[in-house]
């Protein structure tokens, strides 16, 4: 199968075997990122328990709107991530280049759209810290606690962009390489292995979503 | 070097002490059956079969038996049951104080302990307890974690910021015990270490009145309760807090909570976070206004206060 | 190379399914459900990330080892919250 | 596993020299991907870092030679248990035998060329170094002072020192962990000789993939948990600040779902030695050959279950004791059933007293003191009183000092003539183990009566009647300084003076004994095939001479 391009690396006997290697240690890093999310999660998950008013009532404060725009937005960048694959399989360079050129478009506009929300959340002074002006008028909720649901917001929101803007880099690589063909039906590891990570990525705000988001009862 | 300084226990100055140091001897008892066996064939097999120098024997090749992994795994898991429920059973005991305990205040804060009794009674870096009543130490802390331990009780407990911890046992041996801080808490962390002094009771009660008359905590916080005007409501358009200490409170949002030590701090400094059925959140929150030993002293007056039975309110055990 | 090709078809279907779900967790959230808001949103996003996984991925056309290893992150995310709620949820 | 099992498409040419001859300039060691290099490279920096981890625990262990403070001021002594614990903990035991053992005999053992991926593998040294560096230079420029577990809020609110940098360097340090772990992972499952399946496996390799499993899955969460720690130390508020309802425990729970696993980081590898240690020196398959390879991997995973028992005293509540303690006995099962088992294996063996073979019999036995007071500390009626008193102290340097680092030193010396092509002075070696075990035992056996007694940890000053044991212990470490000297001395000495080993000299099995001594750069002249399980020592077969 392997037509061309692809380097066989030393220590492996075949390509087979480097492809199964690499592919095997990208879903072990991958599995190493879902405990490094999962350390957030957790703190989400006890704080969301010791106080539930103030999440309810923080979420709320956030656009479901752009949220869920966001969400479309990745989910469509998945897609065309999945599309670049699939044209890499084929070694079809141009359409390669082109989804892979959409999937930063689409990754970029997400980050942007976050921008803008994380914008908001300053000039309504949701930031945590000495900038967090929001007192609190609604019963049982205590804005200290609000700031505590900000805190993990920024973080968690801040470590999913960081690994967008790193999968966006690696796109950007990728786009390169691909547009002085370098890939082919036979080489396209690299392409592979950095849509796993876009995909994962992507995994991760399918999850953020409803818990930062959508916690319930946005009409009442 | 006097002969004192070779012990191999502390003193055993409470109900719990003879329990631990009997789970620990049974225990080190199987640790050193276990070692000398196992240390014993080793030994014994290093020597016995030891190569002698200069051939190069292969022994017959083994390849195990399931019958002997089946014994040495499920030997030692059954014993290692019966370990756990026996620590078990002492930290249970350990951690469920006696309702009657007398309950003494205890804030640590880098690097002192202050301590303050019922009888309104304060001491810092020493503790004195009459001998053969149950002791509730209610623990928090104004900073980092600290730990309140006393090696001759055989017990300690954290100290949290924000939050009360509890710490009980009954002294049953007068004398002079130390105290130290075990949770590491910076620079002085060694220096946070006092006496405790188990006295008969009718010496503790000298104690007790010795020395400048005391208010007691309940007064002060009587007191208290008048000067941050909280008696402007509570009694009229507030909750009456008679009887509300360990009485099952029922919450607005239906929900029903144990008004226990921790519960009346909340109430206090951050009242919106849990509000009685019937009410709104008027009740200001008096964080960052109220010293942790206000908050101690408001704390014993209104559990003062709880004699009188709220009619709605079931006595529950901690 | 040992990749699986997946139909463009696929692709397409899993990608509207997705945008579904995404329409149904945003309007089933506006419905007062109480503890079910969450429950409801949860399931649908675990569905949602099995598509991606499985599909996008090619989870579900890949060999067994990477899935096992892709249960391992989530299994143990499981044990760390469980086991940390067995604390937290009875203090 | 048909990778593995597939054919070959071509064997390299051999490389003409060893490993060591490849190149000798600087740069050829700074830039190679060779795996047995990277493990040399690796080994020069953890001695550093024994020696200097070891140096503060000298200083401090002078100090509590009196009650009084008189050495040093409790600033500087809470500084130095800090960095002792961590750089024994991180940048000592942790890599030790993975990344100097591991990677130079992973590859070896499974009959591979290297590591799957090489250039990953000296990237994971350079962020070792790189994190190295951060933490000496936040000793250098004052110090931390919080402790090697950095609980909060002294060290997100309250401390004055360093901890940014340290906890920096940590965290970097963590993916050097990570990408070993991974590396080895992948190599374990996608390059073995034909012919290795895994029932035929070493039971280092075994593990090694057990101790990967840990690396993986657990570094990551104390990764975000110090970047939590970092942000509010910046920010001055954050997740666990309890003036914004943060709980403080949550912190601890966080720490040890990652601290737990990692001892385990510690002794499963150090284990993968002694059972090739025993095997090889008693000439003999390893009694229950599949119950130790297993039980590797039992307590990997059931490592994950236990953290909870750090916290007994902490606040969390009664029932969470209950379940953490429950969970602590059921992990003691799978090393019990280790112990057993090389027990078992010397039963009847033809049993060598070489130096290896003398640190390997030395584990067993502290490891098993170290463990059961393990069981002691789970038992929660115990350790309400001896949490945080120099008992836990005890307990683990007799697993950690008293079990791996003796296993480390044992591996070192069984796989030094493999590393260096050199021999040893025997004698030397003997009686610096021999050293060793009676100064360890001196150091840390009065600890145990210590701790009982209530003598709290990280105390710089202490009321005068513990310090008689303080005494011994202090005399003991002074003993096993010297210990430890000892085979640095010899070991490099043999390097210049010492006699060619050959390429078997204790006539063992395993692939890595089958090829030259220092291995040449890829290994194997031809690639290696498998027909049988490893351990196979059969009267009268040729071991392999090169
Ligand atoms: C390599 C390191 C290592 C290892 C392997 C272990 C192994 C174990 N540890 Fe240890 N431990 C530490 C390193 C280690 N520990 C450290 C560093 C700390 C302190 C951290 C700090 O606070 O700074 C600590 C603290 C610690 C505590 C908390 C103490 C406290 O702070 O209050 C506890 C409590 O349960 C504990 C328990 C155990 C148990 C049950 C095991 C078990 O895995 C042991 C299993 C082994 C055996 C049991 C021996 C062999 C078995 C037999 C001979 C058969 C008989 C067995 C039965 C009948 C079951 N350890
Ligand atoms: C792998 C882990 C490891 C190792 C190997 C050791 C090794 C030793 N440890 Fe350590 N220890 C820890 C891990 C380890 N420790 C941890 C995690 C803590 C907890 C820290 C905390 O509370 O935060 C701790 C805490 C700790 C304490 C408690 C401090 C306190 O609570 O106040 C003590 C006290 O005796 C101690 C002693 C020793 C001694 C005597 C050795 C000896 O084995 C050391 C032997 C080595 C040498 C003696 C070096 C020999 C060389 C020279 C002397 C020459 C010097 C030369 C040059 C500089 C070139 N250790
Ligand atoms: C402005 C009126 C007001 C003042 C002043 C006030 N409270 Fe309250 N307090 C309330 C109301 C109303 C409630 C019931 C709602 C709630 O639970 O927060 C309440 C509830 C409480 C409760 C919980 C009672 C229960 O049944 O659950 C405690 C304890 C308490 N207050 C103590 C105090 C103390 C101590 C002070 C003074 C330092 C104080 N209050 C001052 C109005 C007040
Ligand atoms: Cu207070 Cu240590
Ligand atoms: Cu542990």
């Amino acid at each position: 199968m392997a037509d061309s391009g692809a380097v066989l690396h030393e220590q492996f006997d075949d390509l087979a075997q480097q492809h199964s290697a690499v592919t095997l240690g990208m879903w072990a890093f991958l599995a190493t990122e879902v405990l490094f999310f999962g350390g957030l999660i957790l703190s989400y998950v006890v704080y969301r328990h010791a106080y539930p008013h103030e999440f309810q009532f923080a979420s709320h404060q956030l656009s479901v709107k752009l949220g869920t725009l966001n969400t479309a937005v990745l989910l469509c960048s998945s897609l065309s991530m999945a599309l670049a694959v699939h044209a890499a399989q084929f070694g079809a360079r141009k359409r390669l280049v082109f989804f892979l050129i959409v999937t930063m478009a689409l990754g970029a506009t997400f980050l942007t759209i976050k921008g803008f929300e994380w914008r908001t959340d300053w000039v309504d002074g949701f930031v945590p810290g000495s900038h967090f002006s929001f007192v609190s008028h609604t019963p049982r909720v205590d804005a200290r606690k609000v700031e505590l649901f900000f805190c993990l917001y920024f973080v968690m929101t801040g470590l999913h962009g960081l690994h967008m803007l790193i999968g966006i880099a690696l796109l950007g690589f990728l786009t390169v390489h691909a547009s002085r063909g370098k890939y082919s039906s036979g080489n396209f590891a690299p392409i592979e292995l950095t849509g796993l990570y876009w995909h994962f990525v992507d995994i991760v705000w399918i999850f953020l979503f409803p818990l930062l988001y959508l916690i319930g009862n946005h009409a009442a | 070097m006097n002969p004192e300084s070779f012990r191999f226990v502390p003193e055993q100055a409470s109900s719990i002490a003879g329990e631990v140091d009997l789970l620990y001897f049974c225990l080190l008892g199987f640790s050193a059956v276990l070692i000398l066996g196992i240390g014993g064939c080793i030994l014994y097999f290093a020597v016995r079969y030891r190569r002698k120098p200069g051939e190069v024997p292969t022994p017959k090749p083994v390849h195990g038996a399931l019958r002997l992994e089946l014994i040495w795994t499920i030997t030692p898991l059954v014993i290692a049951l019966g370990l756990f429920g026996w620590g078990a059973r002492i930290f249970i005991q350990e951690q469920t104080p006696p309702p009657d305990a007398m309950d003494v205040y205890v804030v640590g804060k880098q690097w002192m302990w202050k301590i303050q009794h019922p009888e309104g009674k304060r001491e810092i870096n020493e503790l004195h307890l009459p001998l053969g009543k149950p002791v509730r130490l209610i623990l928090t802390s104004m900073d980092v974690i600290h730990d309140f331990y006393v090696p001759a009780f055989r017990t300690k407990k954290d100290a949290l910021p924000g939050t009360y911890t509890q710490e009980w046992f009954t002294p049953t041996k007068v004398g002079k015990y130390h105290f130290f801080c075990s949770q590491y808490c910076g620079t002085e962390h060694s220096k946070m270490i006092g006496w405790v002094y188990v006295m008969e009771p009718v010496r503790y009660a000298e104690w007790l009145a010795s020395g400048t008359p005391d208010v007691p905590a309940a007064e002060a916080g009587a007191a208290l309760f008048h000067t941050f005007a909280c008696d402007t409501c509570h009694g009229q358009h507030g909750p009456t807090l008679a009887g509300l200490y360990r009485s099952n409170v029922k919450l607005s949002d239906g929900t029903v909570v144990f008004a226990d030590d921790n519960y009346l701090r909340n109430s206090i400094l951050q009242p919106s976070a849990q509000i009685a059925a019937g009410y709104t959140t008027v009740m200001p929150a008096y964080k960052g206004i109220l010293s942790e030993e206000q908050v101690i002293q408001l704390i014993a007056y209104i559990k003062s206060l709880a004699s009188a039975k709220r009619p709605e309110s079931t006595e529950v055990k901690p | 190379m040992a990749t699986h090709i997946v139909p463009l078809r696929t692709y397409i279907l899993v990608w509207v399914a997705l945008m579904i779900l995404l329409a149904l967790t945003v309007a089933l959230d506006s419905l007062d459900l109480g503890w079910g808001n969450t429950v409801v949103a949860m399931t649908i996003a675990v569905v949602k990330a099995l598509l991606v996984a499985c599909f996008f991925m090619h989870l579900y056309y890949g060999e067994k080892l990477t899935r096992v290893f892709a249960a391992a992150g989530i299994f143990w995310l499981f044990i760390m919250i469980t086991l940390a709620l067995c604390d937290f949820t009875t203090r | 596993m048909s990778a593995t099992t597939a054919e070959r498409v071509a064997d390299y040419p051999p490389h003409p020299g060893t490993f060591v001859e490849e190149g000798y300039s600087l740069k050829s060691w700074l830039l190679t991907t060779d795996h047995k290099r990277i493990a040399i490279l690796y080994l020069l920096a953890i001695t550093f870092f024994f020696f200097l981890g070891g140096a503060a625990a000298v200083i401090f262990r002078l100090e509590l030679m009196t009650p009084q403070a008189d050495l040093v001021s409790n600033e500087t002594y809470n500084k130095l248990f800090t960095i002792h614990g961590v750089i024994m903990v991180w940048f000592f035991l942790i890599p030790s035998i993975p990344a100097v053992l591991g990677n130079f005999l992973v590859p070896l053992m499974i009959g591979a060329r290297d590591l799957a991926f090489p250039k990953l593998n000296l990237a994971s040294w350079y962020i070792y170094m790189f994190s190295a560096a951060l933490t000496i230079a936040s000793i250098v420029l004052g110090g931390v002072d919080t402790g090697w577990t950095f609980y909060t809020p002294y060290s997100s609110m309250f401390s004055n020192s360093h901890v940014m940098l340290a906890v920096i360097g940590i965290f970097i340090n963590g993916f050097s962990s990570i990408l070993t772990g991974l590396n080895f992972i992948v190599t374990i499952h996608r390059m073995r000789a034909p012919g290795l399946t895994w029932s035929r496996l070493p039971l280092f390799i075994w593990s090694m993939y057990a101790t990967s499993i840990v690396f993986v899955l657990a570094t990551p969460v104390l990764a975000i948990t110090l970047t939590m720690v970092g942000i509010e130390r910046v920010f001055h508020i954050g997740i666990f600040d309890p003036s914004i309802g943060g709980d403080p425990l949550l912190f601890q729970h966080l720490f040890w779902f990652y601290s737990h696993p990692a001892v385990y980081i510690m002794i499963l590898p150090a284990m993968g030695v002694v059972s090739e240690l025993i095997s090889c020196f008693s000439r003999r398959r390893p009694f229950g050959y599949s119950f130790i390879a297993l039980s590797s991997v039992a307590i990997a995973v059931l490592g994950f279950l236990v953290w909870g028992h750090h916290l007994f005293v902490s606040g969390q509540s009664m029932y969470g004791g209950l379940v953490f303690s429950l969970l602590s006995y059921l992990v003691a099962i799978p090393s019990a059933i280790k112990v057993f088992n090389w027990t078992a294996t010397l039963h009847r063996g033809s049993i060598a007293w070489d130096t290896p073979m003398l640190y390997a019999l030395g584990f067993i036995g502290l490891f098993t003191i170290g463990g059961l007071t393990g069981l002691l500390l789970a038992a929660l009626g115990i350790d309400v009183h001896v949490h945080d008193t120099y008992f836990v102290i005890a307990h683990f340097h007799y697993i950690m000092v008293g079990g791996a680092v003796m296993a480390y030193l044992g591996g070192i010396h069984y796989w030094w003539p493999k590393m260096s092509g050199k021999l040893y002075p025997e004698w030397w070696g003997r009686f610096s183990a021999l050293i060793i075990f009676v100064g360890f035992n001196l150091t840390f056996f009065p600890q145990f009566i210590l701790g009982y007694l209530g003598m709290p940890r990280r105390y710089h000053e202490y009321p005068p009647e513990f310090q008689i044991y303080h005494v011994m212990s202090t005399a003991g470490a002074s003993i096993l300084a010297v210990g430890y000297v000892l085979p640095l001395c010899y070991l490099l000495w043999s390097l210049k003076y010492g006699k060619p080993a050959g390429s078997n000299p204790w006539q063992a099995t395993g692939l890595e004994w089958q090829t030259h001594s220092p291995p040449k750069t890829h290994n194997f002249d031809v690639t290696p095939v498998v027909t049988d399980e490893a351990y196979t020592y059969v009267e009268g077969k040729e071991q392999f001479v090169g």
